[in-house]
């Protein structure tokens, strides 16, 4: 999705805000934000590319302006409301209105949820469960296309040239499990671009180099 | 607990649209309680965990037992999650590692532009400039200008590297280690190992 | 400049509002917003890129939220500040501070300024004044770095082939007379691109066609 | 003159935003007035001359010609520029026109990505959607889907081509004339042809 939180290489952002916001937290409701999502992942249950969409779609004018751990927030409840799990009425009014089938939905217990963190997700398929296209050393160029929906890969790399440093296994497919279409399992890439390639003359260092992992589906022989 | 979160809740908002924001995030997690899909103590104990037994200090000790131990040093870049894994940092957005290496001849960044994707085991969770959109936006288009107002100037003979979490794999700087630090032992190199040294904004 | 006014492309804006907005003023202030906006150019004086590139500058959420004419009037109130024929304490209480030299920064009256608007600017230059680069039927490919002052090549055509179909003729370079830097005359091709070649395997149909108008400094041979 | 305007200018306010806008746009016209860099008689007639004096009116009556007049047709797509202004339509944004024809086997539509650059003298100023985001962001990416939106259902055997107003020249879609408008004249024809209908989001 060609959004507003596909940032890279934009201009007009103005200076990095070091000084006052080096701050993870700066507020209580945003700490109880962090938990509740984490909490109610896998109770809904939704994975993070979902999540990653909801955000996505927020109008870029909300993008822009919105807390961080609000966007986060709202990510987490329309996912709620597409599962059945709360309404508009319920949200407006801070009160429940009808009851959840809790053996569907059951809640995690601190135990669970502190070992869900600490094992964390599972990504990955065997190694040789997909032939990889490419190999180290390729000369690959990034699709032009963008997917309507969750995508990773940013469109500054978009129709450029890269090499293939390294296969990093097989991984699950970003656009696709963001839709609920299942793993679609494919090698990931290690990919570098030079930043000539990527800025052209106004590159700041022609030499410079970017890294970007990028799954198979996104790429094509050079 | 669910008080006392209340009182602190309470406390600390201060202009409309945090309230608006805190209004929200409450209303959530009320309907969430009441509907039996969070359990209260899991909620606060998720928040206790990322605050007490993640953060940078975590990734100050993979970077000082690297500076002190060659063989070390050798599996991490070769085999960042292994290594990583080894020293017991593991976990969500920590699954697949790589540790990249700041030479006389490199320096690394790391960033995340679609999002925020940052290594929570070791480096915790990411500062607020992280996610925002300047340094999102320009950390890969004019590195070394970025990293200046870091107070960081670079050579221009010194090659910079960009690494974009776009996909599983989590980022990780392994910074140069300081002239004389000879005497120093593990603890006080990683004591001297900062946040911004491991993303990269930082020398050290 | 890769800022949010460069919109072509991007996800995420919904449906075009076609129902409620067909009109051109809604209300009075947007109607004497255009007028001064106008009135002025020749006065401060201004050109459309000049003023153009202050709209850029807005911060995205600005560029996205505030009325059309009230970022005209900003872009013009900048130009004026720009010129020393306003400040900000004057903005701020609606009173005159400081007189201006109107000899050198003269009103234009009723029958000058409609006669300049019937007449119209002067972009061009000789044919012959410079000799293009490219012909007709040129393969060409648009270059991949992004001034970031103010440039008139958007974002979706970067990096991408197309095919010379007409010299428009020799014109003024925007983004020099943006910057007050002057003309830079060069030739002006029409471009024609693929629908494929710009969007990829996700194109509507793949044989629709883009023409764009772009200055010789943002092309290279294919 | 002055106070009519400001009874206009105190009568349409309604919210904040707009208000604030409105403001800030009466006290930048008290300034320039004050200072003399701008005549307020100017500044009327400048707004009258554009919603007196250009429009849809002309770019239709530029279409009935073409359409009952092959040599003039010829001349309006050979050199849109000349034949616009001998019928006396030029001046500021009008300096250079193409004009692209509609046919059984290509669809033309205009925007102008960037900004708003659009045909004054032959369609007047743009209307509101034509310079906001939605229109401009995807009538280069999905056009057979907003046109379906603007009750234009293209076949896919006709091509589609979006003419994007990147530089100094203007252009103007020339619509198919209907079928059954033989017995029309010139002015009745002019009176068929719709502003949208030469950006492109209507066929006549």
């Amino acid at each position: 999705m060609d959004s507003i939180h596909d940032l890279g290489g934009m201009h007009g952002f103005g200076a990095v805000p070091i000084e006052n916001e080096g701050y993870t937290f700066k507020d209580t409701w945003q700490r109880r934000a962090f938990g509740l999502t984490q909490s109610l992942a896998g109770t809904v249950p939704f994975c993070a590319d979902m999540h990653r969409k909801k955000i996505e779609q927020l109008a870029a004018v909300d993008y822009l302006q919105l807390d961080y751990f609000e966007k986060w927030t709202i990510a987490t409840t329309e996912l709620m409301k597409d599962s059945g799990l709360v309404n508009d009425a319920e949200l407006a009014s801070g009160k429940k209105q009808f009851d959840v089938n809790q053996e569907r939905h059951p809640p995690v217990s601190s135990v669970d949820l502190v070992d869900a963190m600490k094992t964390g997700g599972t990504y990955t398929f065997p190694d040789g469960s997909r032939h990889p296209k490419f190999f180290v050393g390729d000369q690959i160029k990034v699709r032009s296309n963008c997917a309507e929906g969750h995508t990773r890969v940013p469109r500054y790399v978009r129709s450029k040239a890269g090499i293939i440093r390294n296969i990093e296994g097989i991984f699950q497919f970003a656009d696709s499990v963001a839709n609920g279409m299942g793993p679609d399992p494919q090698p990931c890439y290690l990919v570098e671009f030079n930043a000539a390639e990527v800025w052209g003359q106004d590159a700041e260092a022609a030499d410079d180099l970017l890294y970007l992992d990028l799954a198979e589906s996104y790429l094509e022989h050079a | 607990m669910s008080d006392q979160d209340n009182d602190h809740f309470h406390g600390h908002v201060h202009d409309p649209i945090e309230e608006g924001a805190a209004l929200r995030v409450r209303a959530l997690e009320e309907l969430a309680i009441a509907k039996g899909l969070v359990d209260p103590a899991a909620l606060e104990s998720v928040i206790e965990y990322y605050e007490r037994e993640t953060g940078p200090r975590n990734g100050a000790s993979v970077v000082a037992h690297a500076w002190t131990d060659p063989t070390f040093k050798d599996w991490l870049l070769r085999d960042g999650t292994a290594a990583i894994h080894s020293m017991g940092f593991k976990g969500y957005q920590g699954e697949h590692m790589r540790v990249v290496e700041n030479t006389p001849d490199v320096h690394n960044v790391i960033v995340c532009t679609l999002c925020s994707c940052y290594p929570w085991p070791v480096l915790g969770l990411p500062p607020a400039w992280y996610k925002g959109p300047a340094y999102r936006s320009r950390i890969v288009r004019e590195p070394r200008k970025v990293l200046t107002e870091f107070g960081l100037n670079l050579s221009k003979h010194r090659k910079v590297q960009v690494w974009d979490s776009t996909a599983e794999i989590r980022f990780m700087v392994l910074p140069q280690r300081p002239e004389n630090t000879d005497g120093l032992n593990v603890e006080e190199l990683a004591a001297i190992v900062t946040r911004d040294g491991m993303i990269g904004t930082a020398s050290v």
